[in-house]
């Protein structure tokens, strides 16, 4: 009844064979995943923010459900990138998944350096650039809620890893002014934009009448938030219409992201919805491809950031 | 493929039965070939509240006995608290109901390979996975000694069937209402050596666990236990379940309680440090 | 079983018997409510922000259901300040409801304007300045995401309204830096602060494949904005001990409720949960007299920002 | 002491009947003294999805018709098509579950003191409340030839009893399915005329209300439509159910459609600025 749909798409000089990717530190390094899916099947696997060093990350509690959402506090535990890409790289590039690494830094430099030891592995397909990570010189100041060390992070990392590897900034929401960022940042080298981190909040425990979190604040994900996401990502692909926007933020089905496309995503990240469904990505993906069939598009390409068309015209 | 989640798989099944038992319900479920799959420890994830729910996470069960002869092909049974929304809404599910599980995960208990003398030990509904576990035992000539604790007698789970399974059951409650009045590590040193237990198998809450390790740290005896962690995806792919266990190096790893455990060498958590971070070592 | 609780509470100078109060745009003038409760039972009714002339508002739809939650795209319809005083306000004092008057405006000098008018009505409990409106004189940025204007508007309040009537500034949650806000409004006058409004979002119509809301973007409202609203709480009260903090956000129980006061709320409003429980004030009120209680707390003071006292001994 | 929402009251309601006729269910709720209060127009505000539901605003449906004296005390019947995840969950719901309603809501159709000639035109399951209305008519001795139009048969709700009230009923529907092919707008004039109707009641989609209103706008026919907006509330304090609507003074305003409608003066809304803003006359 309908022809097939195209569904690949670019971020940068990176292609994918479809849109529907993991968000980071929502499906691990992929591994776990792979019992659900062939990893090859999704548009690509962003891996979970990886730092330089090897960390054990926040206290429990770390999460807490929420009203059709949860919050989270992990704190970027992780192997550290040398353990990284020695064993998770060349495992999910062995799967052929398409790999985006996913970095955090607690400085400027780290950010640099960890795009040097990205510089040189080969078959990666893009980096994405954490920044909602708190600035240890600047007195823990989100470097995402701050322009200038934003795009000071995503120069540093484009000063080191030179002009072939795709640059993702992703950034946070919880910020005066998100397409001031995102220019900064775009400005600075970024040649896409990953929209939205997670927005910053607390669950307070009734019985100890303490903050739930062993951080204390955590980030709040989850369907909740999607209306914060798809404003963010209408407000900052009006602002760059050029700019390719890695989408985020509740998603859980196919019309999910289809919203998310038509307000001006090229790709779209699967994060909560995984832990709830951990077939999401291949559910969301084909229910994404028969929406796309229905409304009439015969590639993905047409309908990123439809919901503009008035304005444009 | 996968080395993680192996054997795991997410299907749809249908209630078979829902009767209360004490203060929890017994919940079986159809489940087809998955049974083959599950061994004693293993848990299931369960999607709750229906389309429109706001709640977005699945909750974790024990398995409590699975069985691969039942009329209607494999079934699981499950032993349910109904502790918040989400497991008072399967509490609340009639005969019939479709449920959207993810089973077998995660870790279970070590079956010896000998004939050894075994400690079975369960607080509340931590008993559930512990009478599957004592047939598979038994069917390997263990002898098979239980320990139940729980506040209150309508907290004791320990179905008739299952008696049978095991040599000796022994039964306290806090308040004495059942059993014996205190708690299941009152005497737990006089009877691991009385009766010359090689190894401890406990599921219940994590003070219960962290009070077994410790009373057994001087003995020789094994102790396996299955942790209970606040789980937000019960797969491996959050990070949330973590808990400080020590691994080969004598260092401290935060582990994945669902992938990691949640059947974990008692010995190696470090009780102590849970709920905080311990110190990176390089 | 347990003894009665003081659930009376202050903000400024204001006395209140109960520290649940309805929520600005979400019981209208209170005519509406009155079928259900008398208003006289339940801490205050804040009315919809008014402005110094009648406005038609934003086109429909105007509303979007989303998980959780709700987004609301109303543009401030009203009959204008006059109407307002000669109708609505000697109605509300003769069922001797404690009234708090919203006002907003376009320009600073509307919102002085509106604080003249006010200064004479004598009854009234207390103004809160509903300053997430767009700055017509400043490119329609919203007062409340500029911490100048933001000051400058209270400024403006404060000198007009004299010393008596306890100013409540409204802060948007949607800023890098709320402290740094709450900071500036309470140097300027403001008494009491009243978090969060609402967040922005956007839903997208997957049928029409246009933004759903006439207004284009909206506010977000409900249970998905609650752990926003707790950690805004939390984070100012933290800041600004001193500071009153009428909290809201997401309430639709006590247990809720009893979370904004354990985060630093000596108030709290309920908004959208009237729209789908039109008793809910009331049922929320019984709700927090049962927890404090069942808590030990003798006053609803006891509780106020209890989930900081680690930091604070 | 209210003079807006009067007599509307939140109760538990509990389901009697759940049929499906069509398209559409016929919900009959056992709703007590509530009955006393509704009339022809009013409708019901109902929450959807249970305890645990990601939707938290109530759900709109007219009230078809209600019964003092059914074998349960009053009695209010629903037709609601499963239209998204609310009003679908509404429909699975089996008799003896409860729902949470706050009824009767908005303004009524207005009853003539005389006996009339009424014509009642019903678009979808608009036709609900335009049984009730009749019988109301009826009683007062009025005419009342009736209208009912959808896309195809199945969207036609008229019920056996409900046809028993009028003097005629004329089908139409847009495939030819059932009764005549067309929109119920296709020989009104001529019917208005022929039957000299004075009152025209509708209730359907606001295309159908428009295009009647132009229709009979030369006319002197008095037309008085049950008009459908999204609505958040229901009672008037969210200001999301907004139509422009003329005043006394020849003014636009902005009315809420849950307390100053559903039912409204065809004549006086401002169809071709509904979704717009009028200019703010002062
Ligand atoms: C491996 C494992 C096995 C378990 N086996 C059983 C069993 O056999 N029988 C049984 O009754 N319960 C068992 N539990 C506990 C059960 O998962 C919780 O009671 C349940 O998740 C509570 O959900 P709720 O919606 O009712 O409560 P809420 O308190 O409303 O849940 C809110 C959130 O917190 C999490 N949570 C709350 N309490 C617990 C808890 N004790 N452990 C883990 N997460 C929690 C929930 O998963 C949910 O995400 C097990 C937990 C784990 C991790
Ligand atoms: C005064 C009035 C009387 C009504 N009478 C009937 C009736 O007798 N029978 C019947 O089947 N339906 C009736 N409706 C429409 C009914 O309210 C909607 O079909 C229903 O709200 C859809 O909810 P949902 O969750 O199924 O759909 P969703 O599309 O998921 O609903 C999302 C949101 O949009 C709102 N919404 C969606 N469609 C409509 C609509 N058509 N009108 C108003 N709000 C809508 C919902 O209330 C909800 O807030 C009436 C509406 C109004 C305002
Ligand atoms: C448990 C958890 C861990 C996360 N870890 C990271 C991370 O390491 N790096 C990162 O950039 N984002 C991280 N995120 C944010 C997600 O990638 C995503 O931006 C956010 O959750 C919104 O998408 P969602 O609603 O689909 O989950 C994490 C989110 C969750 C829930
Ligand atoms: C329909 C609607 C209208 C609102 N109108 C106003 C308003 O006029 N002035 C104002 O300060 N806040 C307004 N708000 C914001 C609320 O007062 C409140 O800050 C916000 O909705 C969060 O609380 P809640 O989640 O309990 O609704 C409105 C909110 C809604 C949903
Ligand atoms: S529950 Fe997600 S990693 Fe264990
Ligand atoms: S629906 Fe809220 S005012 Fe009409």
């Amino acid at each position: 009844m309908s022809l097939p749909v195209d569904l690949s798409t670019t971020l940068g000089n990176a292609w994918f064979p479809s849109p529907i990717f993991t968000a980071s530190g929502c499906a691990s390094s992929g591994k776990e995943l792979a019992q659900f899916f062939a990893l090859k099947d999704v548009g690509a696997i962003v891996t979970k923010s990886v730092m330089s060093k090897p960390r054990h990350g926040r206290p429990t509690p770390r999460m807490a459900e929420t009203p059709s959402g949860m919050l989270n506090s992990i704190g970027l535990q992780g192997p550290g990138i040398d353990s990284f890409l020695a064993n998770d790289v060349p495992w999910l590039l062995e799967q052929k998944a398409r790999v985006v690494v996913s970095i955090a830094g607690e400085t400027i430099e780290e950010y640099s350096t960890l795009a040097r030891k990205l510089r040189s592995v080969s078959g990666i397909s893009a980096v994405e650039v954490n920044i909602s990570c708190p600035n240890v010189e600047n007195r823990g100041l989100v470097f995402a809620c701050d322009p200038d060390a934003s795009r000071r992070v995503i120069d540093g990392v484009r000063k080191t890893i030179g002009g072939e590897l795709p640059i993702i900034a992703k950034l946070s929401p919880d910020v005066t002014n998100l397409p001031e960022i995102a220019r900064g940042v775009v400005d600075a080298g970024a040649d896409a934009l990953a929209l939205i981190n997670t927005v910053l909040g607390m669950v307070i425990n009734v019985d100890t009448m303490k903050p739930h979190l062993g951080g204390k604040t955590g980030g709040l994900s989850g369907p909740a938030i999607k209306p914060i996401a798809v404003r963010a990502v209408y407000q900052v692909h009006a602002a760059l219409p050029e700019v390719p926007i890695l989408g985020m933020g509740g998603v859980s089905s196919g019309r999910d992201a289809f919203e998310l496309i038509l307000a001006g995503a090229s790709a779209v990240s699967i994060g909560t919805a995984s832990f709830g469904n951990p077939t999401a990505l291949i559910r969301i993906q084909n229910e994404l491809r028969d929406i796309l069939a229905a409304k009439g598009f015969a590639t993905l390409q047409q309908a990123v950031g439809f919901a503009h068309r008035e304005e444009t015209q | 493929m996968a080395t993680i989640n192996k054997s795991a798989t997410q299907i749809n099944a249908t209630i078979l039965s829902n009767k209360r038992v004490g203060s929890y319900h017994q919940i079986l479920i159809n489940v087809g070939d998955v049974v083959k799959n599950c061994r004693p420890g293993n848990f299931v994830a369960i999607s709750v509240g229906g389309d429109s729910s706001k709640m977005i996470l699945r909750r974790a069960f024990a398995i409590s006995r699975v069985s691969e002869n039942s009329q209607y092909g494999g079934s699981m049974e499950l032993i349910v608290a109904p502790h918040g929304s989400g497991s008072k809404w399967l509490c609340s599910l009639p005969e019939g109901s479709e449920l959207d599980i993810v089973a077998p995960l995660g870790t279970a208990f070590g079956i010896p390979t000998e004939p050894i003398n075994a400690l079975l030990i369960g607080g509340g509904y931590g008993s559930a996975p512990l009478f599957g576990l004592a047939d598979v035992l038994k069917a390997r000539n263990c002898k098979v000694d239980m320990l139940l604790g729980a506040s209150v007698g309508a907290k004791i789970y320990a179905p008739l069937e299952g008696k049978r399974s095991v040599n000796s059951l022994k039964i306290y409650t806090e308040d004495g209402s059942m059993g014996e009045k205190g708690r299941v590590t009152e005497s737990l040193l006089e009877i691991v050596s009385n009766r010359g237990i090689d190894v401890i198998y406990s599921c219940g809450p994590m003070g219960m666990l962290r009070a077994i390790t410790e009373l057994v740290a001087a003995t020789d005896v094994i102790h396996q236990c299955a942790v209970e962690e606040s789980m937000a995806c019960g797969i491996g792919i959050c990070m949330t379940c973590v808990l400080p266990v020590e691994n080969e190096d004598g260092q401290v790893a935060m582990l994945r309680s669902c992938i990691d455990g949640p059947v974990m060498d008692g010995s190696k958590v470090k009780w102590d440090l849970v709920g905080q971070i311990p110190e990176v070592q390089q």
